[in-house]
């Protein structure tokens, strides 16, 4: 873990509202797929998390979507600017090497940890196929697909690929093709909790990577937290220390 | 800057450094971070605890204010008895002064935790007032001279040789009255100021945060309390509410505290423990002031001596 | 938007925008501005007039703070004589609506003030209770609800036909007590807040500036203010604290205010009154909302609702 | 008055923390000197009021010295970026023709309406002598003294001019060289203050630009007050309304 100033190398728009930003300046230890940086904005008070879409060489890059005041202060920074992070933070995704057979389901920008963790696996012989939902073609981040693996697309317009929700299509998709040795999720929590769904209907493990507002991302304020399953109940725990990556089966969805 | 200049005693508990990392701010000071100098820290106070364990508030518990940040994290805390057990050892690792922040809803309950925890091994107490009481459901301790003097009494028998701090709230009329209150019930020592009382609407899915608001936006607020505390009581201050740099904790020493608090803050700046630190160290230097003791409630003082009054005398 | 969507009353006075320019922040009326567009103003309140002249205080009076600035102008002002005959005069040039903002040590001074502008055509009378009272020289008078009744029965008596608004302060450990005292005392309208308590420190001129904290910074007090009074309450209230946005104007209608007061956010932005008069316009229309009173407090109904409780009938 | 954005065509630093700032984009009715404009800095609540330096054809210029955060903002501007002010504000420095001989005297930042006024008279038959006092020879912005007119310098360490302060050069020119029509001036309250003497001592007529920290800046929220005398005694006026222009004979000094 580490706080340091990165410098933007690019600052891209890839679709509506959706934007990749490339930094110079990776962090000791690497970024490991599902982890986030916690990014200072100028004249915001509190830290923003985004999850780390990529990391090659000396470069880390994220994918965001432009919703709010942050958002809209970084999709406006030039190359050169620097912004002050802190990371890697959190649990990333659990790989086991048996796990052959890989979906990766992902919503809006919660295809952004997906993207980094297919990257990883790609080089490795395993199976990827990645489902991608967004609300219409003029929303998909084409350009930071990577290439080589089989992409289900769906939208909610049907302007690309399937219109409808996510979770339909890998249901579908294990309808035909079989069920896989793993899922990992990510995007809106509707979406993750239908994962969970499938997870327990397909008797699939399945990890997704939450998310939720944050003050210090680091563990120590309690701010992010969400039910978790314990022995005898459940517990709120924190998104930036014991996740954002959980496993379907521990979340108590609400 | 040697340790000497920048050491301070306050309640009777000797700190290397003046900075003290916050309730709440730190978890339990079990969370090791790589960018934090901890010989820099003077103490950590914990995440408050409760005599018995505490979910806490559902989520959205933070929320971004103008230059600060509102929170209801609720007390989630795994109770007093889970606490020592796990908690502390993990926490005596890191080998930092720890003061162990509780709360309770009365006075009974307040005498439980603090009799607990006066057979362990830590530095200090902090009772934090500011939860809602039991008999007057909307009033928080701290809202009211008359509970803080109940509660601090009902800790300070049970602490011993600890010392205690009473943690207090600016939602008053008067926080020179509650600050009597608590000296007079014997608090060795006071903390302000905890967060104000706020919310947050979100227009886009019509809804309220009400929570507590830390961070700049409650320095004028914070420096304020210990200014006017600072003349009518004489036991230390750790001094915060906003600081969020180096200058920031000199005006609350400035103002009339011993020691200073790093909340929020903290979460934006990293370095921020450093930074003041060095702010303080630098401003004894370029002042030619020989002990931060010296520098606390200066401008306080200066008022006095303008209207002919002696210096008070401080405990420490 | 036209106006009837936007028009409100507020205390039997009926305005054709929700925008009030706030007092302190707009002189007596008098000075003209260019870029300012009085058809979007629903009334101006003058800043604070006492029976006898007051030269204010000394300099400096404004600092800047974080997300905000503290001011202490010390209520500079001609008296109440003077104020008729001359402020009056060019004040009602300007063909706006006119609240006269007074304030007084006592009951006596109070009727004295109001008695003397019951007279005068103007639209309403706004009790600034945020003075220090001569029997309790630290407290002023918003800081009791004793005091407060009082004083508004006092101006109550007086006033006539004329409304009257009682403007409160959040320095206090309950703002609901003090606002249920001046509804009951007979206050036509609330405004709420006035400014927050606080200091600033100089580090380099070693001095302290004390004064009222206004701007982005008081916001989430300002709107827990309204939102809290909202409910204990039944009388229209003029929400402000930190307004710099319409989106701001937006979150205190939503939490309970009838009307919006712009205050400090009027200097660092001089088209504020216009974004505001476009934000509301532009809420409603979004929300398919006919009037901007059914807008009033929306989020406080629906968590009543939520809540199973009915929609109480407040006074216009 | 307005209230509009201007474009900053240039940004130097012509001396030790001090700066001179170009816009593009001048007001109506155009400021005359002595008038100023106040500045809305991002990331401050209050404006910063600078007294406007030149002004010709679309451009206005300040000058200003960096002495906290906002001036320390404004000196990282770069041409092209926008500011928004509002201007022109405040009485000018009166000017009557039968007032051929005239003495301007500034210090440090203090000079800068006086530069404007030096600019309006020197077209007209009036013969200038422009006392400049600062620190010391590397706070003297050199580039934008106009030419064709008679400086006299004193810096506090002698190393430009003379040394020593600037109230003693215009004393002893005074001496030498007879009394002038006026005197303007400009700068910290103590030589305001000493200017006020001289006036008083030789009955010579003078006006001064008074400085504080505003709000409002347009008279609307009494936060700029200084001490004025009246027939009865003194009252607190408003710098930007009544001011920042008074003659010192009106003035009350603490
Ligand atoms: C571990 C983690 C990883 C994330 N990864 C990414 C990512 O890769 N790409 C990306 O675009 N976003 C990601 N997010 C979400 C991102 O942090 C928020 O979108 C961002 O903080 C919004 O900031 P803002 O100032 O623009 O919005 P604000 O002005 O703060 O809010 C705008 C709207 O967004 C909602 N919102 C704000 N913060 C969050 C949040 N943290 N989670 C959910 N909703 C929020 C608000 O309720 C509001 O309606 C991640 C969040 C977490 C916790
Ligand atoms: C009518 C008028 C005209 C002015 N013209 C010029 C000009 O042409 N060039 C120029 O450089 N400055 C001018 N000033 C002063 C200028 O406004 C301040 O230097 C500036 O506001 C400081 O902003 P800051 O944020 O950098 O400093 P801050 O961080 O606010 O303060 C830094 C230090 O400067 C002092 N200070 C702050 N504001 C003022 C003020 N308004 N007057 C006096 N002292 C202050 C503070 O007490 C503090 O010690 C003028 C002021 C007025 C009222
Ligand atoms: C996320 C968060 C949690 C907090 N939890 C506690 C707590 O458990 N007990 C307590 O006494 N104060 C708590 N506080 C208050 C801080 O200790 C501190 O008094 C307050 O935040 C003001 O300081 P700041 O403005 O520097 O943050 C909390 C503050 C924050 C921001
Ligand atoms: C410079 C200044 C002067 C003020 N003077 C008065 C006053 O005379 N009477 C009064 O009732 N309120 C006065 N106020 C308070 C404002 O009317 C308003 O209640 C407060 O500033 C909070 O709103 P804001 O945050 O939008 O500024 C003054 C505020 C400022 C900034
Ligand atoms: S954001 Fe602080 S614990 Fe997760
Ligand atoms: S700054 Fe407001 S009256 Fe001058």
């Amino acid at each position: 873990m580490e706080a340091k100033n990165l410098t933007v190398c690019r600052n891209a728009r890839l679709a509506e509202h959706l934007y990749l930003m490339e930094f110079e300046g990776a962090f000791t230890p690497p970024a490991l797929p599902g982890q986030f940086i916690h990014i200072k904005i100028d004249g915001l008070f509190l830290r923003r998390p985004f999850s780390v879409a990529g990391q090659k060489n000396n470069r880390l890059a994220i994918l965001y979507k432009v919703v709010g005041k942050g958002t809209e202060i970084l999709a406006r920074k030039k190359g050169g600017e620097t912004l002050n992070a802190i990371g890697p933070l959190g649990k990333s995704f659990p790989v086991i090497k048996k796990w052959k057979n890989v979906y990766l389901a992902g919503g809006g920008t919660g295809i952004a940890p997906l993207i980094f963790l297919a990257d990883k696996l790609s080089g490795e012989d395993v199976k990827i196929t990645f489902f991608y939902g967004a609300k219409s073609r003029g929303c998909i981040g084409f350009e930071i697909l990577p290439a080589g693996i089989n992409f289900v697309f769906t939208t909610e317009d049907g302007s690309y690929g399937d219109k409808g929700l996510l979770d339909r299509a890998v249901c579908g998709f294990i309808g035909k093709n079989g069920r896989p040795d793993v899922i990992y999720g990510g995007g809106p929590a509707g979406l993750l909790k239908k994962i969970g769904r499938i997870s327990e209907d397909f008797s699939v493990p399945a990890f997704v990577s939450l998310e939720n507002r944050m003050a210090c991302g680091t563990g120590i304020c309690y701010g992010c937290v969400t039910k978790i399953k314990t022995g005898s109940g459940w517990e709120y725990m924190r998104i930036c220390k014991e996740g954002p990556v959980f496993n379907t089966k521990d979340i108590k969805w609400d | 800057m040697g340790l000497n200049t920048l050491g301070v005693k306050i309640g009777g508990l000797s700190l290397n450094s003046p900075v003290i990392m916050m309730s709440g701010i730190f978890s339990y000071g079990e969370v090791v971070l790589d960018y934090l100098d901890y010989k820099k820290l003077g103490a950590i106070v914990t995440k408050t605890v409760s005599l018995e364990p505490r979910k806490g508030n559902p989520q959205p518990r933070v929320w971004e204010a103008p230059s600060g940040m509102l929170n209801s994290i609720g007390l989630q805390n795994p109770g007093i008895k889970a606490f020592i057990k796990k908690g502390l050892p993990a926490v005596r690792k890191n080998g930092i002064r720890i003061i162990v922040s509780v709360t309770g809803n009365s006075a009974e309950e307040i005498s439980g935790i603090v009799n607990l925890l006066s057979a362990e091994k830590i530095d200090g107490i902090e009772l934090n007032l500011s939860c809602p009481n039991v008999n007057r459901k909307e009033l928080m301790a701290a809202q009211s001279p008359e509970m803080t003097w109940l509660l601090v009494k009902a800790a300070k028998k049970e602490c011993g040789r600890i010392p205690l701090i009473a943690k207090l709230s600016p939602n008053v009329t008067d926080i020179t009255a509650v600050a009597a209150a608590a000296e007079d019930a014997g608090a060795d020592a006071l903390s302000l100021i905890n967060t104000v009382r706020g919310i947050s609407v979100d227009v886009e899915k019509m809804r309220i945060m009400e929570g507590g608001l830390s961070g700049p936006a409650i320095k004028p607020a914070g420096l304020r309390a210990v200014y006017d505390v600072f003349r009518k009581t004489g036991v230390p201050l750790i001094g915060m509410g906003g600081i969020a740099s180096g200058r920031d904790a000199v005006e609350y020493i400035l103002a009339g505290a011993s020691a200073v608090g790093v909340g929020s803050g903290f979460f934006s700046n990293p370095f921020l423990v450093d930074e003041i630190y060095r702010a303080l160290g630098d401003f004894l230097k370029n002042n030619g002031i020989k002990k931060l003791s010296c520098a606390s409630g200066l401008l306080n003082e200066k008022e006095k001596k303008q209207a002919g009054q002696p210096r008070r005398k401080r405990k420490v």
